[in-house]
């Protein structure tokens, strides 16, 4: 099987790969937006700590 | 007995405030009329497609209009410090509670049922599913006032809760509609509804015995803010 | 006249924090029968945060407050307690009579008929007055002949003078004075002097 | 309290403690990771290479490998939510009202995947992007039922009981899943019924069905780490001022 | 320009206060959404029948939502006594007002013109009336918003103006739903409806110029209680 | 530093009837700059009634209110005044320094910056805090900063004294005779004993 073949998907690569896509997408950014916020937060919360020290 | 003095007493005075405020307690059914004759307006004068969909615009007309009057159930007393004194009270709120929603369904889902019929008739429903439509609204709306209590008293605290409030208690109210609105609609042609029927009623004795609790713990929960 | 009057009110260890602020912490006291129990502190201290703990509509963060050697929340806290918070309490559509026909179904008897209360507080000739027309005061003294008429050991007042004139703080006083005089306990806040003859006052300064 | 062992309880209270907790998860976070990554690339591999294409739908069936995973996850994770919901409130554990609310976010994404694939499965298949049957429109009511939760839980200042509300809402609606499990069942619909969770047979051909399972657990352990890392900015919000987290935004606070 | 100033000020306030308020920002859409997804549920899926009164459904849901999140338009600034301040304000009281409502439409009438070419796709609504559908909303939903006003306006200093509104509103809905729904009809087979759009930019033009005259006058005399 | 100071508020024969109730009747009085007038009266006299009658929010039943000869409400007078009544007027969900910016934002401005008003009723440091976190007294306080960084020349205050503690008593005491000493006007009411050295302060009984 081609990769081209492959990506066609018997005609139906539209549907398949927008489905794969969109639920990449959404898994991901399921992973990546507490990572993110934990950081935020960590930050925060050091600077509040400096804050108050000095 | 006392308990039920201070049952009587919650219902009796959500009554005397629902005739002192008369606007409120004429407008659920004021806006279920009003929201069943905007759907022809919107549609267009066609009988036919009118007559087929009538049972489920009565349906979703009454699941709105009880929705709507639901934030009146705990709203006032919240804000004027009234259920704090109920909740206060020594008897248990589960039962006090009872009452509110009972007077809500007195002022609210029994007009409903009163109308119905008239504007079954303006949509063309067929008459044989109309005393099934009666049958359905008046084991269907009370459910709905028991429900939607749950979702007030949850909401209750919020600054805003009106609108949170549909999206939390529309979700609850989707098996009453397809089960009510079905049985309607198989009557039209000629079906049995035994079954429908059936599921409303313990839907409906179910929601008797169980949701006056939750509501009791989140009116509670509302209060500590 | 109040059977259950031998119950004290304690509160151990109790600490409340907001918005990452600690009001107060390892709070304790002990109301007896004929106490007064005064919170005072300047505003924003913590003294309605700690009053809504007194009442059971709040968790403290730390420490418990019993009744008669009971942990709140329980059944005969609530029918010998009365509270009368910021909110009245009481609704705009009804009249006077109805309310407090209303509080008294909710709750047992009290000492005075509502005739008696109204008599006392002022306000007899506004029974069939909706609560709409009273002004702000006349509103604070209805909320007042609310625990008259019910029965209640234990009053738990936020800021009780607010909006009332000078007769009606007096008045306000000397029912205070007459309910500890009964064997009653009192737990409130007031920015206000008061002046209780007679009557074991403790304090309690919120900072 | 209530039938449970008293031992039992403070064994719980003491695995549920936030250091506690937080520390096991960082330990546990690269097996989880390693162990996603080695079932979902061989369920994909399976699923995508390997097996071969329906006689009937052809290649568009291939959207099975997350849409059923995922349709499943949204039932099962409500589930959870529900029941951490009720230990919550009958036992006050902490870490359960986190479990709960921390499981709504990643739910509600598997309601939305599901919602999508089964629609763009749907044009191909049915001719239309959405008909209105009984299981597409619970599942539809799912995805609100979880955005009620979320926004409830937003909509409250005081997380302690946000996390009461939450709970009450969830075990509510939790009478909701059924109607969505059953629903292929007591209403004749377009939708598939049970092909896969037929006890006895599965009628679904072994090349098919084993990479689905194959997905399926992949987005099990998924739902863990979504789940442990949501977790812990949760425990981190509510323990702010508690010493564990002092110290951890010093370590970690980037200054 | 100090009036100016104030203008952009009400607005700037009421997009943060709406923003605040998340749930109430996102609500009238979600509502929206709901309630159109209540109909298939209570009609029963059939594809020819929804696609028949797709238009009146969308329209008369976008009403309602509109007319639901009304109440929040006046409500708070009424309870808190922001209200009385704004009245004080030494500028003109409409220019204020025209402030609210552009803040009440960049929250509640925007968002349903975003969501709602989804909603179009899901009830079947044929692909050429959907940018008739768009523009209708466009046009129709800063009406709903400026018209809504003024009942708001009258109604706010009553203790439950939630439903007494819907009474006052809806029946000056029901043009604009009329002109709106029947165009998006008309459109979906392929017949002109250029005197329809005019006929609502119009009304636009008219209400835009027009109702805020009476609501800071309805404001001054709810006040006065 | 008041360029329009040299108005003047005037009251003439003016009544006020509430469910078949005469308040008052014929009620006249002028307040000249540097003058208070202060309304005193038992629960329920009309005091609140009167101030907003003054405020224009409500019609007196005969009579008129003017300012600087012109029968109210027109634009000059909305310039120069400012009340601050039962309600704070306040938005719960916006921070004190947002909620400050606007009041500037719907008149002109004042005497004093925002933070320095906000020193002066010792709220600096609570600039970025939600309205609903603070108590009922730092809300009272809040409400008084708004009166010091807009223009206003006539003050109108139903009882400014509630919720306050002893400091922020004297606080309002001192910035209402500093108003006062600027050639400002001050029409109140209060339950509470006012002290306001060297201020010339007319009382009205109501009753
Ligand atoms: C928007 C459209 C769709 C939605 C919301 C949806 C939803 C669901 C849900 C909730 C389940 C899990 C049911 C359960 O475990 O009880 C499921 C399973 C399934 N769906 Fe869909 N679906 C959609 C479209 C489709 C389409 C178009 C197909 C194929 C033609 C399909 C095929 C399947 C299959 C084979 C299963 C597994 C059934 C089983 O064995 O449990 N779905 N779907
Ligand atoms: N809902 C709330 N959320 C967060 N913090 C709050 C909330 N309510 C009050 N606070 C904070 O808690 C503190 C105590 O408030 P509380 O109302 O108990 O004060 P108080 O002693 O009654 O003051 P006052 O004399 O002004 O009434 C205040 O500093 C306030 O900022
Ligand atoms: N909305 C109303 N409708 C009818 N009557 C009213 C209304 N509001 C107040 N009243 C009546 O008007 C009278 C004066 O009320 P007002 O609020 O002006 O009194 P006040 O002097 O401010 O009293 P307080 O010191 O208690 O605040 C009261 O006797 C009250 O019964
Ligand atoms: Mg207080
Ligand atoms: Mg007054």
């Amino acid at each position: 099987m081609s990769a081209q073949e492959f990506l066609a998907m018997g005609g139906y690569g539209f549907y398949v790969w927008t489905s794969y896509g969109i639920c990449l997408v959404v898994l991901v950014a399921n992973v990546v937006i507490p990572v993110i916020q934990r950081k935020q937060f960590l930050r925060q919360q050091a600077l509040k700590q400096k804050r108050q020290d000095s | 007995m006392a308990l039920f003095d201070a049952f009587t007493a919650i219902v009796r005075r959500d009554l005397v405030l629902a005739l002192r405020r008369r606007s409120e307690c004429a407008n659920p059914v004021l806006f279920f009329i009003l929201v069943i004759t905007l759907f022809p307006l919107g549609i267009g004068a066609q009988p036919k497609l009118l007559q087929a969909i009538a049972p489920g615009i009565i349906w979703v007309s009454a699941l709105l209009a009880t929705m709507l009057s639901l934030d009146s159930l705990f709203r006032s007393d919240f804000d004027d410090g009234s259920l704090e004194q109920i909740l206060l009270s020594p008897y248990p709120t589960s039962i006090l509670v009872l009452g509110k929603i009972t007077a809500h369904w007195l002022t609210t889902g029994l007009p409903l049922l009163i109308v119905a019929p008239l504007l079954a008739v303006f949509l063309g429903l067929p008459n044989q599913s109309l005393s099934i439509l009666l049958l359905t609204l008046a084991l269907g709306t009370p459910i709905l006032s028991l429900i939607g209590a749950v979702g007030v008293a949850l909401t209750v605290g919020l600054r805003r809760g009106g609108m949170i409030l549909s999206l939390l208690v529309l979700p609850l109210y989707v098996p009453v509609l397809i089960f009510a609105s079905n049985a309607v609609e198989m009557a039209g042609s000629g079906l049995p509804v035994a079954a429908q029927i059936n599921i409303l009623v313990s839907m409906l004795l179910m929601a008797l015995v169980l949701a006056p609790w939750p509501t009791a713990a989140a009116l509670k929960m509302s209060i500590n803010s | 006249m109040h059977p259950k009057s031998c119950h004290k009110l304690e509160g151990q260890n109790l600490s409340c924090t907001r918005d990452d602020r600690e009001l107060f912490a390892g709070l304790g006291f002990a109301v007896h029968p004929g106490q007064v129990l005064l919170l005072e502190g300047n505003n924003g201290s913590g003294k309605t945060s700690l009053l809504r703990i007194i009442c059971g509509f709040r968790e403290p963060d730390t420490g418990t407050v019993s009744w008669g050697e009971e942990a709140i929340p329980h059944y005969q806290y609530y029918s010998d307690m009365a509270y009368v918070g910021h909110l009245d309490g009481i609704k705009k559509e009804l009249t006077v009579l109805e309310n407090l026909k209303l509080s008294q179904a909710l709750s047992q008897s009290g000492r005075l008929t509502i005739q008696q209360a109204l008599d006392k507080v002022r306000l007899s000739g506004y029974e069939d007055t909706l609560i709409q027309a009273l002004s702000a005061g006349q509103k604070r003294r209805l909320s007042l002949a609310r625990l008259l008429i019910t029965h209640n050991v234990l009053w738990i007042l936020d800021e009780p003078f607010t909006s009332l004139d000078k007769q009606g703080i007096t008045l306000m006083e000397s029912l205070m004075a007459e309910h500890c005089a009964n064997g009653g306990m009192i737990v409130m806040t007031s920015h206000h002097d008061i002046d209780l003859n007679g009557v074991d006052v403790q304090r309690i300064r919120l900072s | 309290m209530f039938l449970v062992p008293d031992p039992v309880v403070r064994f719980f209270h003491r695995m549920a403690s936030p250091p506690h907790f937080y520390a096991l998860t960082e330990r546990l976070m690269p097996w989880l990771v390693v162990i996603f990554l080695l079932l979902a690339a061989s369920g994909l591999y399976g699923g995508l290479y390997l097996a071969p294409p329906d006689y009937q739908q052809g290649d568009s069936y291939r959207i099975i490998y997350i849409h059923v995973p995922s349709a499943w996850m949204s039932l099962f994770i409500y589930v959870v939510m529900a029941i951490a919901g009720g230990i919550g409130l009958v036992w006050r554990i902490k870490l359960a009202e986190i479990v709960m609310i921390s499981s709504a976010s990643v739910g509600a994404s598997f309601t939305f995947i599901a919602l999508v694939t089964g629609s763009l499965w749907g044009k191909p298949m049915w001719g239309a992007w959405w008909v209105w049957d009984a299981r597409l429109t619970s599942e539809l009511i799912l995805l609100f039922l979880y955005l009620g939760v979320i926004g409830l839980y937003g909509a409250m200042d005081d997380k302690r009981s946000a996390s009461k509300a939450v709970a009450i809402l969830a075990l509510v609606g939790v009478v909701n899943i059924p109607i969505i499990h059953y629903s292929v069942e007591w209403w004749n619909t377009l939708h598939q019924g049970p092909t896969v969770t037929k006890m006895d047979k599965p009628s679904i051909h072994v090349t098919m069905l084993v990479p689905l399972l194959l997905m399926a657990l992949a987005f099990k352990i998924y739902y863990l780490i979504a789940l442990i890392l949501r977790a812990r900015i949760e425990l981190l919000q509510r323990e702010r001022n508690a010493q564990w987290v002092k110290t951890k935004a010093v370590e970690e606070g980037g200054l």
